[in-house]
């Protein structure tokens, strides 16, 4: 379960608390696989006919039911506070945070900035919180930034947000992933994340396309 | 602890002194050759008629999901086998024909048809014509569901319909919507059927305790099928009225909010994961007992915990609409309840367990799909428990990890559960036995494809590949190709399994009435069962899973061979 | 009025319904007393109860439906099952509702 | 759920050692449960229904303003008074008084014939004002009230088609009780038919205060 940051390298914040859970249940869950499957093996093994060509009748045992009950209640319990403390740090809007308005449509998106400059790849300044201010114009899609762990629906006639915590540069996909008509599969862009000063920059119309790229190559 | 064995449990031919007796698969009426098995108003019939049309629909479905793995030899837009359009109809297809035309109808339309009036000493289920009208409203729903494959272009919607792009689209989700629509009928009948047979039919002596924990499953499936089926019949009418006739409802260009029609459609859709997955629980109780020689660990937690799944199956639809803008009330709501329901079916896993306990197993084929079941269901339900957890849903909802999720609950829950039934109920249907080593090699090799086929789907969902992709990045490429040998690996084993099975039931070895020492009641009467069932309705004077040569746990020290 | 069923404890009877018939007098009552509840909510809905006008329709309108239920239905004779049955179909109805408002009625 | 544990479970199963057996709270708990899920379809409606009422409560009540309370009373009325006919018309077969019987069935039938009627009269009054689904006007006003329109005709449309299927299944029991097929020791059939028009009664109870007296 360790692998997990291994297989989708994540940013920092919130995609290390979303991989932390997740090693936490999952982990969990093998213990839980290993006690059942184990378990299984080893009274099949010994209680097999042969070996045990006489079978002794138990009708049940209150205290264990009530015990293997009991414990994956607990259990589930802090699984479930776990994935909602985790969520709803995702959901504060700090001060700070910049407003785009992230528009889908079939089957493409589209970033619009206060300042009404428009991109069809969405380019944020390092270190600042952004809201992304989500709208459909036609059927739902799903706004997805697996690097980031984050995803929300996109429906039409509402707008919906979703933080995003750029901490590290780089360049990140972002898909999309509610199924949304022929071209679903194709309706992908990139995140972006600049320096601060070369996105103001960006931002005014300035950066050239090499800088952009020279910019995005930045750590993964 | 019962004193006394059922009436005709001691000795399997009690039931006809002579052997002689009129199987339900010799014509005795006035009908002869195909009307007499598609106008036959006999459960036993009607159980056949949907175990050959259903397993069709399988095949159609498993035709269809190996096309979609085809689909993903190359990974980008070019070279490929389907094109967009293709691809998103066969995901359409494949959903709506594997989950309304085989899974939900599954185990309850064939076996439960098959079994259940046998299983509490009845000569047939309460309303024996409506019965057959359910098995005809089914086929008319498959036919009207294909139909839309000739109209005005295949449905690309996905099997949940979700508006408005279910309203927007040119291809013909009308004609399939309606088709799900008859089969919702289809549904409700059997489960009224049901529920009125298990209330009157049960044979003296069969109180609500004494039934088996097949039946328990069944009822509390017939539950789910009577009171969640007609919100998703309005809902899909809804969408019918919609494109038809231009009414606003759900169109967010009138007013109409999309995220109620996902609230209706999953007010049905969650429960009927457990019209999917309750019958199967039963067989398994079936089968772990049989098999141990022993009674069931905990009989009344099983029972009781089948209507407790089929009630709090109602509370969490919600679980499925975490990213899609629910406020956060309802998210807290849903994925707590989502937690707690993972209880119940937990707690049926350990006492499956337990029942192994100080049994004499007999490893026969149904025990090893038991067992294979084990493994698998309890993969799918403890991924169940990340998907449960908001932080995570939120990375992998809508991902292959849901898809993964759900093939390792439904394909290897019920599915590997339902092949196991029939393994474990053919010998008694058609009184002949298939070969066993044959039946174990082909568990083998599914086993072994399906989990090559759906686990790199749990990392690919990780790796955050969204599902319903028809082309994907080349970074997932190794594990899309481990995924698709998979199918070819799974579709091999099938193919073993079902031509095995079907040469068992003509040519196979002739076995008696009670080839694994089962003690329901089915297992009292001769193979295949008479017309009548019972020449005498038995009287029940024990609990079920009486094994009398099981000792009581307060026995002498138990002797073992050695 | 008993249980409908006198004989179900003999074994060997058919279990057939052979209930007392209500008399015309009681259904005449009950028809009357529907319409009566008919009258007061179209007279009601005339005053302006602000968000009052939902919930007094709805009172008498579950008031109409529990006597048609009841008597028209014949529910309050019946075994103790069905109204186990409808019980279940009630809570099931209250649950759907209950927790769709969890999420819409926080909406706004 | 104690009910389950019911220890008449014995008697339960005698029902069919006659072959042909005859099981009337069988049949009638069948009924049940069939109108249970009408209920639930229903149930579905009355969800849209609340939710948009919720979102939209100005435009519901401009646009509850304009269907016709005179109607809805009056099919009210009609509805009422034929379900009383209809117990009466089982009350009669009870005590053997078959062309009693068949009399209050037959004016049941009427009073949904009436009641069919008069929705006819009161939809053509909607649509000559050019209210229907998909018209310009109703798509001029505002999207709460298309939407109250919407709901409008799909839930009276869909209660007038059970109405329909109610009186055909009554028009049969009507040609049962005539040929003796209901008779005094067997009127289930009867009884079963009077609980679906009762349902669909109980319906209409509910339609009528949301959409008429929106005030």
């Amino acid at each position: 379960m360790f692998f997990l940051g291994a297989l989708l390298p994540g940013v920092r914040h919130h995609a290390t608390a979303v991989d932390d859970i997740a090693r936490f249940i999952i982990g969990a869950d093998i213990i839980l696989f290993l006690i059942v499957v184990v378990t299984m093996f080893v009274f099949v093994y010994k209680y097999n006919k042969k070996r045990h060509p006489h079978a002794v009748s138990i009708h049940g045992n209150v205290a264990l039911e009530t015990l293997w009950t009991a414990i994956p209640v607990v259990l589930v319990l802090f699984m479930f506070y776990l994935g909602w403390t985790g969520y709803i740090q995702t959901r504060v809007v700090p001060k700070t945070a910049m407003d785009v308005k992230v528009l889908a449509r079939q089957w493409s998106w589209s970033f619009q900035y206060a300042n009404g400059k428009q991109s069809d790849t969405l380019f944020v300044p390092q270190g600042r919180p952004i809201k992304c201010l989500l709208s459909s114009v036609d059927v739902i899609h799903g706004f997805y930034v697996p690097a980031f762990r984050e995803k929300q629906d996109v429906i039409p006639g509402r707008v919906r947000y979703l933080m995003l915590y750029p901490e590290n540069l780089g360049n990140y996909e972002i898909t999309c992933s509610q199924y949304c008509g022929l071209d679903h599969a194709l309706m992908m862009t990139r995140l972006i994340v600049l320096p601060k000063d070369k996105f103001d920059k960006w931002l005014k119309g300035g950066l050239s396309k090499e800088e952009i790229s020279e910019a995005s190559m930045g750590t993964r | 602890m019962a004193d006394v064995t059922i009436a005709a449990g001691k000795s399997p031919h009690s039931h006809s002194p002579d052997g002689e007796y009129h199987s339900y698969l010799e014509n005795t009426g006035k009908h002869r050759g195909i009307l007499a098995w598609i106008l036959s108003t006999d459960h036993k019939r009607i159980g056949i008629l949907y175990l050959i049309s259903i397993f069709t629909f399988f095949a159609v479905g498993v035709v269809l999901g190996f096309l979609m793995r085809l689909e993903m030899l190359v990974p980008g837009p070019a070279g490929k086998i389907f094109n967009a359009q293709e691809y998103n109809a066969l995901f359409t297809l494949h959903g709506v024909i594997m989950v309304f035309l085989f899974v939900i109808p599954g185990i309850p339309a064939t076996l439960g048809n098959f079994f259940l009036p046998i299983q509490i000493g009845a000569k047939d289920v309460a309303f024996p014509r409506l019965n057959l009208l359910s098995w005809y409203l089914y086929i008319t729903g498959a036919i009207v569901i294909m139909m839309s494959m000739f109209w005005h272009g295949l449905p690309d919607t996905g099997w949940t319909f979700y508006v408005p792009y279910s309203i927007r689209t040119g291809t013909d989700v009308t004609m399939a919507v309606f088709g799900v629509f008859i089969l919702g009928f289809s549904s409700i009948l059997t489960g009224l059927n049901f529920l009125t047979t298990i209330h009157r039919l049960r044979a003296p002596g069969m109180s609500f305790f004494r039934m088996p924990l097949f039946v328990w499953a069944l009822y509390a499936t017939a539950w789910i099928q009577v009171i969640a089926t007609p919100v998703l019949a309005i809902t899909l009418l809804l969408i019918v009225i919609e494109r038809v006739f231009s009414v606003g409802i759900f169109n967010p260009t009138l007013g109409g909010d999309p995220v109620l029609y996902q609230h209706l459609f999953w007010i049905y859709s969650h429960p009927a994961v457990y019209i999917m997955i309750l019958p199967p629980m039963g067989v398994v109780s079936e089968i772990v007992t049989t098999f141990s020689h022993r009674s069931v660990f905990g009989y009344k937690m099983i029972a009781m915990s089948s209507l407790a799944i089929a009630f709090i199956g109602y509370l969490v639809w919600g679980h499925h609409m975490f990213v899609a803008g629910e406020t956060q009330t309802a998210q807290f709501v849903f994925s707590l309840l989502t937690f707690l329901v993972a209880i119940p079916s937990g707690i049926k896993v350990f006492n499956w367990v337990a029942t192994m306990y100080k049994g004499s197993i007999d490893p026969q084929p149904p025990f090893l799909f038991l067992m294979a079941f084990i493994i698998l269901f309890a993969i799918g339900g403890l991924t169940g428990l990340v998907l449960g957890s908001l932080a995570t849903d939120v990375h992998l909802t809508g991902t292959y990890f849901v898809v993964g999720h759900f093939h390792y609950i439904i394909f290897g829950g019920a599915v590997f559960i339902f092949f196991g039934a029939l393994h474990y109920w053919l010998p008694k249907m058609f009184g002949r036995m298939y070969g066993k080593k044959t039946a174990n090699w082909a568990l083998g090799i599914l086993f072994v494809g399906f989990n090559m086929l759906y686990f790199p789907m749990l990392l690919l969902g990780y790796e955050g590949m969204p599902r319903r992709y028809f082309a994907y990045l080349p970074k997932y490429e190794t594990l899309q190709h481990i995924s698709m040998v998979g199918s070819w690996v799974l579709v091999i084993g099938l193919i073993i399994m079902f031509v095995n099975l079907i040469h068992g039931i003509f040519r196979g070895e002739k076995c008696g009435p009670n080839p694994w020492g089962g003690t329901t009641l089915e297992w009292t009467i001769p193979s295949p069962p008479p017309l009548e069932n019972f020449e005498e309705i038995p009287i029940v004077t024990n609990e079920p899973y009486y094994h009398p040569e099981a000792e009581p746990i307060k026995a002498e020290p138990i002797p073992v061979a050695k | 009025m008993k249980s409908p069923e006198p004989d179900r404890g003999m074994p060997g009877q058919e279990s057939k319904t052979h209930e007392e018939p209500i008399s015309y007098g009681l259904y005449l009552l009950i028809w009357l007393s529907l319409i009566a509840l008919t009258a007061t909510t179209v007279a009601v809905a005339g005053i302006n109860l602000a968000a009052f006008a939902l919930v007094v329709a709805l009172l008498i309108a579950v008031t109409k439906a529990s006597l048609v239920v009841n008597y028209f239905m014949h529910i309050k004779f019946e075994d103790r099952i069905f109204k186990v049955f409808i019980g279940i179909a009630g809570f099931t109805i209250f649950v759907i509702y209950a927790l769709t408002f969890s999420d819409v009625y926080f909406r706004r | 759920m104690s009910e389950i544990t019911e220890s008449n479970a014995e008697v339960l199963g005698h029902a069919h050692e006659e072959h042909a057996h005859r099981d009337d709270v069988g049949a009638k708990m069948g009924m049940w449960i069939f109108l249970l899920t009408e209920l639930l379809l229903f149930t579905g409606l009355f969800l849209v229904y609340a939710v948009y009422r919720y979102y939209y409560t100005k435009e519901f009540h401009e646009a509850g303003m304009q269907t016709h309370i005179l109607f809805g009373t009056v099919n009210t009325m009609v509805l009422l008074t034929s379900s009383l006919t209809m117990v009466l018309s089982i009350a009669a077969i009870q005590r053997g008084k078959k062309w009693l019987s068949a009399t209050f069935l037959s004016s049941t039938i009427l009073l949904g014939l009436a009641f069919l009627i008069i929705k006819y009269v009161e939809w053509s009054e909607e649509i000559a004002k050019g209210i229907y689904p998909g018209s310009p006007t109703l798509l001029a006003k505002s999207n709460g009230e298309v939407l109250f329109f919407g709901l409008y005709y799909t839930m009276t449309g869909l209660h007038a088609i059970h109405v329909i299927a109610g009186m055909t299944i009554l028009i049969f029991m009507l040609v049962f009780i005539l040929r003796n097929k209901i008779t005094k020791d067997n009127y289930t059939k009867l009884e079963n038919a009077g609980l679906y028009w009762h349902l669909v009664d109980i319906i209409w109870i509910f339609l009528f205060p949301l959409f008429y007296l929106i005030n």
